[in-house]
């Protein structure tokens, strides 16, 4: 189960890349970065319970909180740049 | 006992990756950024709890528990406020959402027509 | 030029995972908080300040690419001679590699054999390491300084109220948040002689806790809470306190940075030695992160003052 | 097996991308995220080649014989934050430059550059 687990999270990750990728606005792509964040703190989680070393669970819990930081920091700057989605992004 | 623990704890696990293979679906099919917030934002959260009490339900010993639940009081505070975050900067910023503009004139229309 | 930011922070948080498959906590707790947080933050204010547009290559890039093709080809040739992957008598396996795995329990008491081997077989290289560090926030310091006036507390006040109102939530679940982050990033420093962790993740993390604190507060008011000097005074602390144990190990009758002789018993000593230079390294990488940050948002403030000057 | 070899062609790859960034773009933040990715391969080659196969994590444990090779993982840790901090200081210079020149793009700044001297020489 646990591993069923894992390859899921796995292909949801490959989706979120591909919307990363793609993504026609700026927020596309943060949200994209966002939703990759989480689903590494539970990919983190579920390895440490595969691999029967619990230490893991330390650095899941750095990601779940250095994603949020960058998701807020990314926002803050594309607000102070005064982001318009009309222009197209390179 | 052993064995109720290791069934609840397999359909959490089950739930949760069900939960985020929606998330993905419709990250990658929604037509416009709102919807697609939706679908990431509601499923997620609730996804990573799943997965996590699963966890949890298997967890070897306390301190392993303890630190997932950490995780699960962090992911419920972060998740819901990044998607607030970037819903609100994505609309002060003049990203519109996507409407069916024919199908509310028509309704409009449909609306005018008998007064 | 956003969207290649965004990918590479992808790019750094699918990099962390893939250590943590191939058993490298250590390594993969400091790509989480360097590769995914910080870097990308630094790279996105840099973008802010030079502009997102970017102009289309002119040349053709058919010679660039020769070249990079040339040299793959030879490096894969090299490969053929490589040891395969995750085979156990690869040369790598066999140098100093077995005397750390087997004896550093004995030597220095410590579980994490990543932390006794970083701070105290090769305490030199990491001594080095922190002193880059250090030269490099130095080097950050004299690119970006601005001078600037001493700006009254009333704009403080103002630019404070005008943000409350626009990130109320955010503001209430930060602080609420700030807290743990920190004390989370003293149990990361402290708990690295037994888990993953140690000085330079410590100091990355608490480094980020200032940073979402000044995103969320204002550049002003986080002047105000943070003295610019005492951190730059800080960042030097670190490196003393490193070098300080390594003399006081020498005074006691050892060599430089042997930590068996700063106590009566050897292990106590080993304990206490990989203690300080851990908080020596903390010190030196949470302020050098806390200036390089500083200083680049201080540079984009600037920056954006003038351009409204000019127009 | 040839295929035994997998990692280090991975990280060719990775390599050989950053490399090209490098060489063909000419705008200096682009180039500086090529140097990254050039470094975070140099960091997979490391960490593959400190894995043994059904070793685990080097955090010493009751009962657990196989480890991986814990000298790799300390090399990169350092590396990974002076990484940081020099990519910083590249940064903080390509700032400067877009003050000073008005513009990142290498073709640009040379040009600038070009013309300076040629106007010396006149």
């Amino acid at each position: 189960m646990l591993i069923a687990a894992t390859l899921a999270i796995l292909v949801v990750m490959i989706l979120a890349i591909i919307r990363g990728v793609l993504g026609p606005t700026l927020y596309d792509r943060i949200l994209a970065v966002n939703m990759f964040g989480t689903k590494t703190v539970l990919l983190i989680s579920l390895l440490g319970f595969v691999m029967g070393r619990p230490e893991f669970l330390d650095i899941a819990m750095v990601y779940a909180l250095i994603n949020f930081v960058s998701v807020i920091c990314i926002l803050r700057y594309s607000d102070a740049f005064g982001f318009k989605p009309q222009e197209k992004d390179s | 006992m052993e064995t109720i623990l290791s069934i609840s704890s397999a359909l959490c696990l089950l739930i949760g990756s069900f939960l985020c293979l929606s998330g993905g679906v419709g990250i990658l099919r929604f037509p416009d950024f709102y919807t697609r917030m939706h679908a990431v934002g509601v499923t997620d959260t609730l996804a990573a709890a799943m997965i996590l009490i699963g966890l949890m339900l298997q967890g070897p010993e306390w301190i392993a528990i303890l630190k997932l639940i950490m995780i699960l009081l962090m992911t419920l505070f972060i998740s819901p406020t990044a998607s607030h975050a970037l819903a609100q900067a994505a609309i002060r910023n003049s990203l519109w959402p996507l409407i069916d503009t024919q199908q509310e004139t028509a309704e409009e229309k449909s609306h005018r027509t008998p007064s | 030029m956003f969207a290649v930011v965004m990918l590479s922070g992808i790019y750094g948080l699918l990099s962390a995972s893939f250590f943590v498959v191939m058993d490298a906590v250590d390594v993969a707790f400091t790509e989480a908080s360097v590769g995914a947080g910080i870097s990308t933050l630094l790279m996105l204010t840099a973008v802010a300040m030079t502009g997102r547009t970017e102009h289309v290559t002119r040349h053709k890039p058919y010679l660039a690419f020769a070249v990079v093709f040339v040299t793959g080809c030879l490096l894969i040739y090299g490969t053929l001679d490589m040891p395969y992957f995750g085979s156990p008598d690869a040369p790598s396996h066999q140098h100093v590699a077995p005397r750390y795995i087997n004896d550093s329990m004995q030597e220095t008491g410590m579980p994490n054999m990543v932390t006794s081997v970083l701070a105290s077989y090769r305490g030199f290289d990491t001594f080095g390491e922190v002193t880059v560090i250090f030269t490099a926030g130095i080097g950050v310091l004299a690119l970006l300084s601005v001078v600037r006036g001493r700006e009254s507390d009333a704009e403080i006040e103002t630019l404070n109220d005008s943000m409350h109102e626009q990130y109320l939530i955010l503001r209430i679940v930060i602080k609420m948040l700030i807290p743990f982050i920190l004390l989370y990033a003293f149990y990361v420093q402290f708990h690295g002689d037994f888990g993953p962790g140690g000085g330079f993740q410590a100091g990355v993390i608490f480094a980020s806790a200032i940073i979402l604190y000044v995103m969320l507060f204002g550049l002003g008011t986080a002047r105000r809470v943070i003295n610019q000097s005492f951190i730059q005074i800080l960042s030097a602390i670190g490196v003393l306190i490193y070098g300080c144990v390594g003399l006081v190990s020498i005074l006691n009758g050892g060599s430089f940075l042997d930590y068996s002789v700063l106590s009566d018993d050897a292990l106590a000593g080993q304990h206490l030695g990989i203690l300080l230079i851990e908080l020596g390294v903390g010190c030196t990488v949470a302020s050098v992160m806390i200036i390089i940050f500083f200083k680049f948002a201080e540079r984009n403030e600037y920056i954006q003052s003038k351009n409204g000057k000019s127009t | 097996m040839i295929l035994g070899l997998y990692n280090y062609w991975i990280v060719v790859v990775l390599m050989m991308i950053g490399l090209y960034i490098i060489i063909a773009h000419g705008n200096l933040i682009k180039k500086i995220v090529g140097l990254n990715i050039f470094q975070t391969s140099v960091f997979i080659f490391y960490i593959s080649i400190g894995n043994v196969e059904g070793g685990t994590a080097p955090i010493w444990g009751e009962g657990i014989t196989l480890y991986s090779n814990p000298l790799p993982h300390v090399l990169i840790l350092t590396a990974i934050v002076v990484g940081i901090a020099t990519t910083a200081l590249g940064l903080a210079l390509a700032v400067r430059l877009k003050e000073a020149y008005g513009s990142i793009e290498e073709d640009d700044i040379q040009a600038m550059d070009d013309q300076k001297t040629d106007n010396k020489h006149c």
